[in-house]
């Protein structure tokens, strides 16, 4: 503390003569920083509707708005968030909570209307709205407002380190590749009770899986329920829309993890891990949840088929109380899915525990009866109310090239397997097909070399006529199946199949493939006849497709029925085919042709049926 | 006729003077503050802006009170030589301007009293003491000039220091200019003596309630106490002007040493402000009386 | 002499904020002078009782204009205590920088309005500038200028950006350049003496009984800083001082003020130089889900004003059961300023609140 | 210097009713009866608790009670020391019904306005204040404002929906 003064204070006077500092204002701008939280950017392309940004406003300032022209497809709701700037603190929640990080804050902050409503705005960006974002030159401060805004002017924006949600999913602990191709064991091994808790949190609650689940399982709920720590009330919740949890839990084609938010900068939550939890964590389904069937309306249904649509269709009409007896071939419950999916990812004992569970509501199994042999189809017409037809694609197909008779199909391959009496491999496979079904395929060929021919070396190649970017099997599959050693050789078609001279197989001759498409879309394989490679061999399965087998219908009833362009059963609201009393669902109906869509049909057939029933 | 031209021009040349040096003042002050400011035009565009706004009246005394301060302001205008020039130039002299400058203050009481506002009466009244701190030292002063000059009438004033010399320059007149530089500030209403438009005590005191027009006409006689306080210290100290440009810069340049006080320090508390002004320029004031009185005797 | 009752504020150009006083007037002399807070009581704690955890964060700053970054502060630390979270060492080092920042721009608003009442706007609008400096810095770490919304529960929002240190150290520097200006112009000024010297004395045992805290205390030669008693952040990882000034009046109050911004400067420096790496960030569970165990903490921070407390209590859910905040103008602004104010003079009494530094939206809330 | 734990045994074995524990981060916890207060209070403040950092209430409606909440802690030394570092929460539980209880100005000054405000936003009574006048608030309301079971959305969609709405001078236009 100096002396107080009277005449040092004029030194001050000295600033008279020194530039100033502030800014002529508008003349002189200052530049925003980098990171200034001003108006909202926000790019429609990849916002998903998902509302987090709504929810995470503590101010209520953004709603959710349909926009009529945006078509919502799955992981997209035609929602986009609009923002009222009476209310917005700028606060930035919602750009760290964008899940796709859609959602921005740009550097501007000018807004100058006589229009109070003029605050209220959907925001857009440059790339997906010309009219309201100018360049650099047309610009002007004295017209700044939400609608004239600089170009390329981003400010805050979402930076994954620093997001409010977590996109790393919780490890799933499996066996490693060496490990698990040498048996039949689970490769999943599931989700322990903390896991699945620290799983279920990451889920936001936007629902976008919900509308992508073809049978619109109330998932945030179940993994609310998970999360809570609660699994009984999870299966509760599951069960209302899906009976055969433990099942969908392994082999799901999981839609919803397709939609889920977190997918763009992230891993989608393990949707189908925690259902699995779900089935899995609660012993007894019947003890756990004490469901009973609907109030008995002395209807009676029959079921063709036991595998995902038709055990669906009877659980759901069980439910509604009609008498329900299910006809299957085989000599358990599960139909494809018990003879197609290996063991490594789908256990006998998980397709039981749902059999049983559906079984133990009272509905009729009878096994080892195959209509049309062990029991006319007119019996069925004329003993039940009505007939339900889930007998999915049952029949492989066969690429019918040179010698083709000689090579092993796919089906049939994986149903010895998988029922007890394994096919005998050799030490060099080749797998036709790039699908699951070949995935599968040739990752069991694999573990039967490792099995029957220890310490020899043996391979397993794949054929496919698509390229990596096209084929249809889950990348997923795939991964597993190089992890594990599988040679592909994509985009390659079969030539021919070589023999040697005593008839055994010794090779495939493939040719180059030019495109697998036509302009349409059409599947039309076109080839390089030139280019041509012989992939040496012993053993060939092919997997290139199934079929349905209809031949149980009678000649005179199968001509009424109706098929749609894609040679799927045609079936109206009800789930009813061209035949009346007869219904249908599954792979025969539609083209996901996978177990959550075949429990979607059956759904709508069995709600069909109650309702024709009623009207009858 | 020229003389009848000054009539109406002295009055006119007062007010732009006036509200140009408040233009000017807002932005040397800028300056000193690291601001750019506003343009030196700003009060022209605030009065007109405020005449073009609607305000409340509080009856005939607010009004009125305006009017008289600033018919007081504008008449004493013309008793005061600018440069050679000066309107009333007859007997009165000296005498007539202190009791005319009296309108002024007195207007603005009678008006604010009119506005029963607390804010303006402790504004007035601050304005009255403060008064009451200055005109002392003031009278003193006027007193030791006309002693010193031997004549009343600032005319007489102006001339003779045009002939022998400014006041400031020869001796015991130089004591009496100090103490009147002591002053001026106050007179101006300037810091450290700004407190009757102290705005963060008193809301900016007496023209709290006024809006609009009567604001501009408190601004116009805001802009002509400045014009009248200057220009008396320079006809009196500093040998008033040979031509009305000289005199104004002489203006000029104590306007912005005053300036210069005013950014620098904070305002005094009222009874610091009496205490002081009664204290020193008081003192320096006597004692350049006595002395003027001794040597010229 | 008659009594005159006046009022003080709220509307009023003297106050920083809307705050009123009610004076009874004997004279120039203030007889007794009741505080009437309550014009900007906005019912936060209430509001934040129906908030979830984080909605909270962006909503607690706005509880002080002056300077919201020890209201986020407080809050994290208080939601970190209940639900356990470990905040990265970077992250304290960023939160101490980010709060001595704080200061300095706060104390600079504080000389603004301290100045402006004296009417010395020539300091005010330097203050005001340099302020405006420091929030160039607040912009360009957080995006906002006067609302930072960036400490948040398990660290800090974003790291700093590059070449954010030199430029924040630069700033730093030129407007510790001005301090001999400040110094000259202002606190060594013999008619700004005259002016503050002697005028609202609080002496340290009136300080001590009345619940003071920072420079109100300080001024009276109590070295009591919550940052040295229960360290915070990264506060004691570097050596510095509490500046003291023993008269407890107006003038020793802006004296600590200034030695404040001083120390905060040197050790924003000192914290630059020893800040270690790693991230600044833990991350918290999904905000829709986060459930806060049951408890209840009280924590405290040092603000520019002093003590800043807030109780904060969980009762398992998804929303804080009860927020109370101890804010330091508090104390200051009802029952020493009450005080301070018999028998001052009319024209002390903006003076006085303001030499108190009397933050009216944090006592209402 | 105090030790926290010795003063935990005198305050156990003075006051009866008096639950004390020792908190992980070193705050002392004690829970005492409303009658106890003024004792217990004075006893804490002789032994070092001279800073009454703030009085808070919770409304715990599930239990029917007001729990009236004293944070205390020290000053340090005016030499410089780092002070004694004691920390102390009391809890005093009032029913909620007839929260009342008595004011603890004559120890501690500060308590003037958290008090007034607990009686404000509250409604607990505080027997020997000088002023329990509103100090926040303007006006009267049917449940202190504070207490759960007031209904903020309730009452601002009651009371500001009765207001009409004011038309704007020269806006209808």
């Amino acid at each position: 503390m100096a002396r107080p003064s009277l005449l040092k204070p004029f030194r001050a006077v000295r600033f008279l003569f020194r530039k100033p500092r502030t800014l002529r204002y508008p003349f002189q701008l200052k530049e925003p920083a980098a990171r200034y939280r001003g108006f909202h950017l926000n790019d429609w392309d990849l916002c998903t509707g998902c509302g987090n940004c709504a929810d995470i406003c503590p101010n209520e300032a953004i709603e959710m708005v349909p926009q009529p022209d945006l078509i919502p497809e799955p992981g997209t709701k035609n929602e986009r968030p609009r923002l009222d700037y009476g209310r917005c603190c700028f606060c930035g929640l919602c750009v760290d909570i964008c899940p796709p990080a859609s959602l921005r804050l740009s550097r501007d902050y000018f807004h100058i209307h006589f229009d109070p409503g003029t605050f209220v705005f959907t925001p857009r960006d440059e790339k997906t709205d010309d009219s309201n974002f100018v360049p650099d030159e047309g610009y002007s401060v004295l017209k700044a407002s939400l609608s004239h805004r600089k170009r390329d002017y981003e400010g805050f924006s979402s930076d994954l380190d620093y997001a409010l949600f977590d996109p790393q999913r919780v490890e799933m602990p499996e066996l490693p590749p060496e490990e698990r191709k040498k048996s039949f064991i689970e490769q999943v091994l599931g989700y322990s009770r903390e896991q699945a808790v620290r799983e279920a949190e990451r889920c936001l609650e936007c629902r976008l899986c919900e509308e992508a689940c073809p049978a619109g399982l109330r998932i945030s709920e179940y993994v609310e329920a998970i999360y809570r720590d609660e699994p009984e009330e999870s299966l509760r919740i599951i069960l209302e829309d899906n009976p055969i949890p433990s099942i969908c839990g392994r082999i799901c084609m999981k839609h919803c993890e397709d939609a889920c938010s977190l997918r763009f900068r992230g891993e989608s939550v393990a949707i189908r891990w925690l259902k699995r939890f779900a089935a899995d964590s609660v012993r007894s389904f019947r003890d756990a949840l004490e469901a009973s069937p609907g109030e008995p309306t002395g209807r009676r249904i029959a079921v063709v088929g036991a595998g995902p649509s038709g055990l669906s269709a009877a659980y759901f009409l069980r439910l509604l109380g009609h008498g329900v007896t299910v006809f299957d071939e085989r000599e358990a419950g599960g139909g494809i899915i018990r003879t197609g999916p290996p063991r490594y990812r789908l256990p006998m004992e998980s397709i039981d525990r749902d059999v049983d569970y559906i079984a133990s509501l009272g509905v009729e199994f009878r096994f080892n009866t195959r209509v049309g042999r062990d029991i006319r189809f007119a019996d069925l017409q004329n003993d039940f109310d009505a007939v339900f037809i889930g007998t999915g694609y049952t029949i492989s197909r066969s690429t019918r090239v040179e010698n083709a008779d000689r090579c092993l199909l796919a089906l049939d391959f994986l149903e010895r397997n998988k029922t007890g009496d394994p096919v005998k491999v050799t030490t060099e496979v080749i797998v036709i097909g790039g699908g699951n079904v070949a995935m599968d395929v040739a990752r069991e060929a694999l573990r039967l070399q490792y099995i029957q021919h220890p310490g020899v070396e043996c391979s397993v190649k794949t054929v496919s006529l698509e390229d990596w970017d096209q084929m249809p099997a889950t990348e997923e599959e795939i991964r597993e199946a190089r992890e594990e050693g599988i040679v592909f050789n994509p985009a390659w078609g079969p030539d021919m199949v070589l023999l040697d001279g005593g008839g055994g197989i010794i090779g495939l001759q493939c040719k180059k493939v030019r495109s697998v498409f036509d302009g349409e879309g059409r599947f039309a394989p076109t080839f390089y006849e030139e280019q041509k490679m012989v992939i040496p061999g012993s053993m060939i399965i092919e997997a290139i497709g199934q079929g349905a087998d209809l031949s149980f219908i009678p000649e005179e009833l199968l001509k009424d029925l109706e098929y749609t362009p894609r040679r799927k059963v045609s079936v109206d609201e009800n789930g009813m085919t061209s035949i009346r009393g007869i219904f249908a669902g599954g792979d025969i109906v539609n083209v996901n042709m996978d177990a959550v869509t075949a429990i979607r049909d059956a759904r709508t057939a069995a709600e069909g049926i109650d309702r024709w029933l009623a009207g009858r | 006729m020229t003389k009848m031209i000054w009539y109406v021009l002295s009055p006119l040349i007062a007010l732009v003077v006036g509200i140009l040096l408040m233009g000017l003042s807002r932005k040397l002050l800028a300056r000193i503050h690291w601001r750019v400011g506003p343009p030196i035009l700003q009060p022209v565009i605030d009065l007109i802006r405020f005449l073009s706004q609607k305000s409340a009246s509080h009856g005939f005394l607010f009004d009125s009170g305006l009017i008289l301060s600033l018919a007081g302001s504008l008449v004493l205008t013309l008793f005061l030589p600018l440069g050679q020039y000066t309107p009333m130039s007859g007997s009165g002299g000296l005498l007539v301007i202190l009791y005319v400058m009296l309108l002024g203050p007195l207007g603005i009481a009678f008006s604010s009293g009119g506005a029963a506002n607390p804010y303006a009466s402790i504004g007035i009244s601050r304005k009255l003491m403060l008064a009451m701190g200055y005109e002392l030292p003031l009278l003193l002063i006027v007193l030791t000039v006309m002693t010193g000059y031997r004549t009343i009438s600032i005319v007489e004033v102006v001339r003779i220091q045009q002939a022998q010399g400014w006041a400031i320059a020869t001796f015991p007149l130089l004591l009496s200019a100090l103490a009147y530089i002591l002053i001026l500030p106050a007179i101006l209403g300037m810091r450290p003596f700004e407190v009757v438009g102290a705005a963060q005590e008193i809301s900016s005191g007496p023209v709290v309630e006024f809006g609009g027009p009567h604001l501009a006409l408190s601004t116009l006689q805001h802009a002509l106490t400045t014009y009248i306080g200057l220009s008396l210290f320079v006809n009196l100290m500093l040998g008033g002007g040979s031509n009305p440009v000289f005199f104004l810069l002489k203006m000029l340049v104590v306007f912005v040493l005053c300036l210069c006080v005013h950014a620098v320090f904070p305002r005094f508390r009222v009874d610091q402000a009496i205490r002081y002004l009664w204290r020193w320029p008081a003192l320096v004031a006597m004692a350049g009386l006595v002395l003027t009185v001794l040597m010229g005797g | 002499m008659r009594e005159l009752e006046l009022y003080f504020g709220p509307q009023h150009l003297g106050m920083v904020g809307n705050f009123s006083i009610t004076l009874q007037v004997e004279g120039d002399r203030v007889v007794k002078a009741d505080a009437n807070p309550g014009f900007l009581h906005r019912g936060f704690e209430k509001l934040m009782e129906q908030r979830s955890w984080i909605k909270n964060f962006p909503m607690v700053c706005r509880m002080n204009v002056v300077e919201p970054d020890s209201m986020e502060m407080i809050y994290a630390m208080g939601v970190e205590k209940l639900a356990g979270i470990e905040v990265p060492e970077r992250a304290q080092f960023v939160r101490s920088i980010y709060l001595e920042l704080a200061r300095v721009g706060s104390h600079l608003f504080g000389l603004w309005a301290y100045a402006n009442m004296l009417g010395f706007d020539t300091v005010a609008q330097w203050a005001m500038y340099h302020r405006d400096l420091v929030l160039d810095l607040f912009e360009e770490l957080t995006g906002g200028r006067v609302y930072h919304i960036y400490i948040w529960p398990g660290g800090v929002r974003r790291d700093f950006p590059a070449g954010f240190e030199k430029r924040m150290v630069e700033t730093l520097h030129s407007i510790g350049g001005c301090v001999p200006d400040y110094d000259d112009t202002f606190f060594n000024n013999s008619l700004f003496r005259s002016r503050a010297s002697g005028v609202g004395t609080v002496t340290r045992e009136q300080a001590l009984r009345m619940g003071g805290s920072g420079q109100v205390l300080r001024a009276t030669g109590v070295p009591f800083d919550v940052r040295k008693a229960e360290p915070y952040a990264a506060y004691s990882s570097v050596p510095w001082e509490v500046p003291t000034r023993e008269k407890g009046d107006a003038y020793s109050r802006i004296w600590v003020v200034r030695d404040e911004m001083i120390e905060s400067v040197h050790m924003i420096f000192k914290l630059l130089d020893s800040m270690p790496g790693g991230s600044v960030y833990t991350r918290i569970p999904n905000p829709f889900k986060w459930r806060i165990p049951e408890g209840d903490a009280y924590v405290r921070c040092e603000s520019s004003r002093g003590e800043l407390g807030l109780y904060l209590v969980s009762d398992g859910g998804d929303k804080p059961y009860r927020a109370h905040f101890r804010t330091p103008s508090y104390p200051h602004g009802l029952t020493v300023l009450e005080h301070a104010l018999e028998g001052a003079n009319i024209s002390d009494v903006g003076n006085i609140m303001i030499s108190l530094y009397v933050v009216a939206p944090e006592i209402d809330r | 210097m105090r030790d926290m734990g010795t003063l935990l045994e005198q305050l156990t074995s003075t006051f009866d009713g008096v639950r004390a524990r020792l908190d992980d981060d070193g705050r002392m916890r004690l829970e005492a009866e409303k009658e106890s207060v003024m004792s217990l209070l004075s006893f804490l403040r002789d032994s070092g608790f001279d800073f009454l950092q703030m009085v808070s209430c919770v409304d715990w409606i599930d239990r029917g009670s007001m729990e009236l909440v004293y944070v205390l802690s020290s000053y340090p030394s005016t030499d410089g020391g780092s002070g004694d570092l004691l920390y102390c929460i009391l809890k005093v539980e009032l029913p909620r019904d007839r929260a009342r209880t008595v004011s603890v100005i004559p120890l501690y000054e500060c308590a003037e306005p958290y008090e007034r405000e607990i009686h404000e936003l509250f409604g607990v009574d505080f027997h020997g204040h000088p002023r329990l006048t509103p100090l926040l608030l303007e006006r009267e309301y049917p449940v202190p404002p504070f207490r759960k079971d007031f209904d903020t959305r309730k009452y601002v969609s009651d009371f500001f929906d009765s207001i009409p709405p004011v038309e704007e001078e020269g806006g209808a236009q």
